[in-house]
C-alpha cells in the first residue's frame, strides 16, 4: 500500500473528484492547506500600502491506495488536476505499513 | 415646554449615539489580527460603564454645569442632582433636562473609545481604564465646557462646533498621536503586515455608525427642526463624498478600489463635516467630504513613510479629520442655512476662519500635552504595554483568556 | 387626540423592540457550538411568524380586550377587529390603537424566544414551534392581562412593572427554569466544555440589544415624556452599572474580565431594571444594575454547582432579573419621580414591597407550572429532543439541512 | 408649518433607510462563496456614493422636480437649487423639503443595490458602476417621476405605488432579469453548488433589512400618522406572514425547515407588501404575506428548471414581489382604511385592479428594455464579465485586490 | 519509530485523547479534515433546492510512537473512536526515519 | 527525496520562512493544525467557570527535499523556530517514494 498526497489547486477539487470517483476510488480525505512555491503571490491593498501574500491556498488530498494502482490513480489526478500554469501543485508517494479500518479492525487491502 | 417631537429625536439620536460604541468596536475589531478581537472590543466596549458612571457623578456638571471663569463647569449637579425631566433653561428648552444629559453621555462614551484604535493591540486593559477615565475627566469635560458649556471661553470667543470636531475628534486625535509616541510600534510593525482579519465585520461597523451619525450630527440641533434637516444631510452627503474620493484615490493610486478604502473614506467624511454639519450648504457638504476623502488617505498614507505605528488610523483619519472639518467651517459656514451661526471666509468674514483655526491650535495642544503626560505618568507606574509574549499570544487570551472564535 | 411626536416615538420603538429578535438570536447563536448556530438563530427568529399571527389573531384581545373578572381579556378585538388607527380609549390615548396593538406585539414575540437559550443545542424545532404558541396563549396572554390589561388583577392590587420584568423576564425565566428540568443536560454535560463558538457575533447581539432595550424601556411611557426620559436613563444606567458588576466581580473572582462577563452583565442591568425602569431615580438605576451584575453572576455559578444544563443562562439572568427588578422596584420607587408609580420601601411605604413580592410569587409559580405541564405533555405526544445522533450532528444539519459557515 | 413629530419620523426613517445598505449588503454577502465577500458588499455599498451624488446634481430635480409633459420634472432644482429646510410646496408640507428630499435619496440608492444580486460572483467593478450610474438616469428617475412626482402621468392615471413595489422593486426586477440574460451564468453553474459561506451574516443582514423597512414604508406616510401606523402593521404583518409561508412550504417540499428559506420567505413579504402597505387592513397584509410566501418559492424553484442564474434570485423575490404586490393593492385596497387610497376589487372597484396591472406592465417592460440595451451597450464597450481566471480566482482580489477573512 | 495517522469522527476526539492519555501517550498533533468514503454524505438545501454534500468534517491526529507501542496504540484509538457505524474512520502506520525536538535538538525516541 | 514535516510556533513562521528561502528552498505547504504536548495549554472563562483548551495552535510545515539537503534544512528551521521554551515543535523525516510535478509531470528531484 502507498499513501499518495496531491497538492492541486482548490478550484479542480470537483474536477478530481470526478476523476478519481470513475476509477472507482472509495475514499480520500481532504485538508485546507497553503501553498508556497514558484507561483507568484497575489497583492493585498491596506489603506493604501501594499503587501505580498505569499501563501496561497490549495487543496491537499490523501489517498491511500493498493500498490498496483499507485500509477494509474497518480495519472488520473494529475490529468484532472492540469491547468498547465504555475502553482498546479505536487503528487508525493509515501510508503505506508498498514492500515486498519475502525470500524470493522479489518487491516491491509481490506481496509482501504 | 417639552415638546414631544423634539424629545422622541434626541432620544432616538441618544439610542444612535449609544449604538456608535459596539458600532465602533466592530469596525475596529474586523482590521485587527484574530488573536486580538475582544480585547479590541473590550477596549471600546467597557467605555459604556466607566465613562458612564464618570459622566453621571462628575462628568455632566463638569461639561455643563454652572460656569466657574470659561473654564469648566462647577458641581452644582454632581451625581446628576438636580437634573430631572424638566427642561434645563440653558440648554435644549423644548426636552427635558435629563435627556439632553443622557445624549451627551454617549458622546463623551464614545470620544476615548476613539482612541483605542491608536494603540491596538497592544495596551493592557487594567491601565486602559484608569487613563480612559482620568483622561476624560482632564480632557474631555474641560474641553467640552470651553466649546459648548454656557460660559465657556472658547465658545464665547466664538468658536463654533456644531457636533464635536473639536471636543471629540480632535481630542480623541491628539490624544491618539501622544499614545502612538508613547507605547511605541507593535512587534514586527514594518516587518510583518498586519492584515485585518476579518473586513465584513469592518464593513458592518461601518453601517452602524453610519446610521449612528445621523444621531450624532441630527441630534446634535437638540430639536426636529430645520436645522436637525441641514445637520442630517450634510452628514450623509460628507459621508458619500468622502467614500467616494477615497475610493477614487486609491484606485488611481494602487490601481484597486478596495472595501476597506471605501469605509474608510466614509468614515473620514462622516468624521470631517461632524463640527460643520448644522451650519453649511449641502454643495460645502460634499466639498468637505471629497477633501478628507483625499486628505486623510494621505495622512495615512504618510503615517507608514514617518513609521508612527497608530494600529487603526486614528490620527490619520479623526485627527486630521477633527482639524480639517473645523477649519473648513471658518471658510464654508454661513447664516443665510443658519442664521444662528457664522458667516466664514467664502461669506466674506475671515476673521471667524481666524477663530476657528485658534480653536484647533487650542484644544490640540491642550488635549495632545495632557494625554502624553498621563500617559507617561501611568506608563511609569503601571506599565501600558503588555508582554512582548503577551502580545505575540494576543490580548484575547492574556487580557480576557478568551478566545473569539471556536 | 392623536400626537405626531408620541405617535412617532411608539412606532420607533416598536422597531426598535422587533430588532430585539434577531439581536437575541445572534446573542445566543454566539455561544453555542458552531454546528448549532442556525438551529439557535431559528428558534428565536420563527417566533417573529408564529407569535405575530397567534397576537393579531387571538393574543392581543387576551391581553388587552374588555376584562373578563380580572383575568383575561374577551374576544371582542380577535382578529383586530375594531382594532384602527384612531387611538383607544384604554390605552396610550395620544396614539392610533394599531400602533399601541404592533408595540405590544413585539414585546410578545421576544418573550418565548428568550425562553429558548436554555435548552439551546437540543431541542426539536416542530415541538418548540408547539410550545412556544401554546405557552404564549396559556402563559403569556393572560400574565400580561393580569399586570398590563384594564381590570387585571394583579394590576388592581397594585402589582407595577413598568416594562416586562414580570410579564416578559420573569414567564421566561420560569419557563426556561421548567425546560432545563424536563429536557435534561446536552450530552457530554459536565465532562466537556461548550465554549462559544464566536463571541464577536455575540458582542453585536449585545449591542442590538442594548439599543432595542430603549425602545422596550422607553417607548412603555406610551408618550415621548418625561416618564420616557426617565426610562430611558434608567436603561441606560443599568445596563452599564450591570456590566460594570460583572466585570469587576469575575476580575476579582477569576483574576481576567472577560467580554462574555461584560456583555452578560450589561444584559443582567438592563433585564433588572425593566421593571423598574420609569418608576426610580438614576441614582437607584445605578444600585439596581449593579446588584443585577453581582446577584446574576452567582447565580450562573451556582447553576455549575447545582448541575442544572441551562445552556445559555436564561434562568440565572432573566429569571433572577426579574425577581430582583420587580423586588428593587419596590423598595426604590418614587412618586416624587413618577406621581403615576408609588412610594417604596425607602419612600417609607413598606406594603408596597409585599405587592411586589406577592406579583412575583404568583407570576414565578404560575408560569414555572404552566410550562412544566405543558413541556411534559408535549414530551409525551412528541418527543422535545432530537435523537442522540442527531445532538451529536448538530441541529444545524439535522433539523434544519444547513451549514452556517462553508 | 414644520411639525416636529413629523420630522423626527422622516429624519428616523431616513436614517433607517440608509441602514438597509449595508444591511442589503450583509444580506447578499452572506449567500455567496467565501472569495466573493468583498466584492459582493462593494457592489451594494458603493451606491451610497454614487447615487447620492448623482440625486443631489440631477435625480432629485429629475423625479420630483416640476413637471414636464407627466414624463419628467425639469432642471429648475439642479444641484438641489432651491431645496431648503423650509416645506416644500408640492410634497410633505409638514416637513423641511430637504427632509424629504434625503429620504428619498435612500430609496435611490438603494434601488440598483438590489439589482446587483442578479449577476453576484461574474461582473467587473467598473461597468457596474458605470451601468448603475446610468440606470439611475434613465430608469429609476422617469419611473419614479411617473408614479410620485407631481404631473407623473401613471400618478395621474390613478396607479398606485405606496412606498415602491413599481420604483423600486419591480424596475430593480426587471433589470435583474435582464442582467441574467446578458451576462449569462457563473461558471460551473448547474454542476457545481454554490453553498452560502456565512448564514449568520444573511440573517443579521435580513434583521436590519426588516427594521430599516419599517422606515421605508412607515415613513412613506411622510408623516407620523394613522396612515403611518397602518403602513408600520402591514409591513410587519406581511413579513412574517412570507417567513411563515416559506418556511412552511419548504417544510413540506423538502422535509427541512430552512434558515434561509425563513429570512427569504419575510424578504419575499415584505417586498410584496411594499406597494400596498398604507392602503390595506392588517388582514390583507396577511394574506399578501402568504402569497408571496408561496409565489416566491415557487418563482425561485423555477429558475433552476428554466436554468438562469440569477445568483440570489433578485427577479423571483423582488421582481415576482413587486408585480404581485402591486396587483393585490388592485384587489385588496380600501378607502374605508385609507381615504387618500382607493378602492380595489374587493371593494367593488375592479376598474382600479386593471389600472395596477397597467401600471405593472408599462414599468416592467420600460425598465426591462432599457435596462437590457443599457447593458448590451456597457458590455460591447468594456465587458461586464470578469474573466474566467478572475471568476475562479474571485472578485475579493481580483477587483479589490483584499481578502474576506485572514 | 513510526508515525500513526488516525481519521476520527469528531465528536469522537475528547474520549480518544483521554484514552491516549491514560495509555501515556504525552504528544500529539491534529488536523481538521474532511473525508471522503463509504459513509453517506448530508444533504443541504438552498431556496428549495437540494445538494449532497459528500465531504465530511473528521479529525485527523498524528502521533509519531516507538515502534514498540505502535500495536496498542492503534488498538487503543480504535477502540475509543469505535462506533461501529459507516465512517468511524482509519488509522494509517507510516515509517519514519528520525525525529528533532526542536527546543534541545534531541532525536529519536528522545525526541518523542 | 525525504518528507521533512515540522510543527512549530505559529508567530515563528516568518523567521522559518525567511531562514529557508535564504537556503534557497522555493517550496513548501503549510497546514493549521493544533498540538498537544509537554507545553501546558491555556485556561478560558466561560460565565465564571474555567476551563483548560488542551489543543494549541500550532503549524506544520511540508517540505520534499533531496536526500542530500535534509541535515541542513532541519538545522535551518530548528534554529528559526526555537525560543527555548516547551512548545517550540517537532520535527519528523519521512522516505518519499517519488514526486511529480502536476504542470509538467517531471519526477524525481527534477519535481521539488
Ligand atoms: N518542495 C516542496 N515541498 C512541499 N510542497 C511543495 C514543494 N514545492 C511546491 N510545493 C507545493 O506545491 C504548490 C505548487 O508549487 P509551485 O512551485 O507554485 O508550482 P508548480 O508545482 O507548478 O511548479 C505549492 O504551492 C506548494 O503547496
Ligand atoms: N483510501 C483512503 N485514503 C485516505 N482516506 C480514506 C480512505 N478511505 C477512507 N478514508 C477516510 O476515512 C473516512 C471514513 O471512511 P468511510 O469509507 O466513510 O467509512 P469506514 O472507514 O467506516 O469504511 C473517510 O471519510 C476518509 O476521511
Ligand atoms: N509524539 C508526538 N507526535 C506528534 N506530534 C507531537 C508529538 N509530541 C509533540 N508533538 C507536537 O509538538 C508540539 C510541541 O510539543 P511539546 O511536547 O508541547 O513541546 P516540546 O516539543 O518543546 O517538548 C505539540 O504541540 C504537538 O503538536
Amino acid at each position: 500500500m502507498k499513501k499518495i498526497e496531491a497538492i492541486i489547486k482548490p478550484f479542480k477539487l470537483d474536477d478530481v473528484k470526478e476523476a478519481l470517483n470513475e476509477m472507482g476510488i472509495k475514499g480520500m480525505t481532504l485538508t485546507e492547506v497553503k501553498g508556497y512555491g514558484r507561483q507568484k503571490g497575489h497583492k493585498e491593498i491596506y489603506r493604501g500600502a501594499e503587501y505580498v501574500v505569499d501563501f496561497l491556498p490549495k487543496i491537499k488530498l490523501e489517498l491511500i491506495v493498493e500498490d498496483s494502482h499507485v500509477d494509474e490513480i497518480v495519472e488520473c489526478i494529475r490529468q484532472a488536476a492540469l491547468t498547465g500554469k504555475i502553482g498546479d501543485g505536487k503528487i508525493f508517494i509515501l510508503p505506508i505499513e498498514e492500515v486498519v479500518r475502525v470500524r470493522t479492525g479489518e487491516t491491509g487491502n481490506q481496509a482501504i | 415646554m417639552i415638546q414631544a417631537g423634539d424629545t422622541a429625536f434626541i432620544l432616538a439620536s441618544a439610542g444612535l449615539v449609544l449604538l456608535m460604541t459596539p458600532g465602533l468596536a466592530l469596525f475596529y475589531a474586523g482590521m485587527v489580527r484574530s488573536k486580538n478581537v475582544l480585547g479590541t472590543i473590550m477596549q471600546s466596549l467597557i467605555m459604556i460603564s466607566i465613562i458612564s458612571i464618570e459622566w453621571v457623578i462628575i462628568g455632566y456638571t463638569m461639561a455643563f454645569g454652572p460656569d466657574v471663569s470659561g473654564i469648566v463647569g462647577d458641581l452644582s449637579w454632581f451625581g446628576l442632582n438636580g437634573v430631572s425631566s424638566a427642561p434645563s433653561s440653558d440648554y435644549a428648552s423644548t426636552i427635558p433636562h435629563n435627556v439632553f444629559m443622557i445624549y451627551q453621555c454617549m458622546f463623551a462614551v464614545i470620544t476615548p473609545a476613539l482612541i483605542t484604535g491608536a494603540f491596538a493591540e497592544r495596551m493592557r486593559f487594567g491601565p486602559l481604564i484608569l487613563f480612559s477615565l482620568i483622561w476624560t475627566i482632564v480632557v474631555y469635560n474641560p474641553v467640552c465646557h470651553w466649546i459648548w458649556g454656557v460660559g465657556g471661553w472658547l465658545g464665547n470667543r466664538g468658536v463654533l462646533d456644531f457636533a464635536g470636531g473639536l471636543v471629540v475628534h480632535l481630542t480623541s486625535g491628539a490624544a491618539a498621536l501622544a499614545a502612538v509616541l508613547v507605547l511605541g510600534p507593535r512587534k514586527g510593525f514594518g516587518r510583518q503586515s498586519f492584515i485585518p482579519h476579518n473586513l465584513p465585520m469592518t464593513v458592518l461597523g461601518t453601517g452602524l455608525l453610519w446610521f449612528g451619525w445621523f444621531g450624532f450630527n441630527g441630534g446634535s440641533a437638540l430639536a426636529a427642526n430645520g436645522i436637525a434637516a441641514t445637520a442630517f444631510v450634510s452628514t450623509h452627503l460628507a459621508g458619500m463624498a468622502g467614500m467616494a474620493m477615497w475610493t477614487l484615490v486609491e484606485w488611481l493610486h494602487r490601481k484597486k478600489p478596495t472595501t476597506l478604502g471605501s469605509v474608510s473614506g466614509a468614515i473620514a467624511g462622516l468624521a470631517t463635516v461632524t463640527p460643520a454639519a448644522g451650519f453649511i450648504s449641502p454643495i460645502s457638504a460634499i466639498i468637505i467630504g471629497l477633501l478628507a476623502g483625499i486628505i486623510c488617505y494621505t495622512a495615512v498614507n504618510l503615517k507608514n513613510i514617518i513609521g508612527l505605528d497608530d494600529s487603526l488610523d486614528v490620527v490619520g483619519i479623526h485627527g486630521i479629520g477633527g482639524v480639517v472639518g473645523t477649519i473648513c467651517l471658518g471658510i464654508f459656514a454661513s447664516r443665510a442655512v443658519n442664521p444662528g451661526g457664522s458667516d466664514g471666509l467664502l461669506a466674506g468674514n475671515a476673521s471667524f476662519l481666524g477663530t476657528q483655526i485658534f480653536g484647533v491650535l487650542v484644544v490640540g495642544t491642550y488635549a495632545f500635552i495632557i494625554s502624553w503626560i498621563l500617559l507617561k505618568i501611568i506608563d511609569m507606574l503601571f506599565g501600558l504595554r503588555v508582554s512582548e509574549e503577551n502580545e505575540v499570544t494576543g490580548l484575547d487570551l492574556s487580557e480576557h483568556s478568551e478566545t473569539a472564535y471556536n
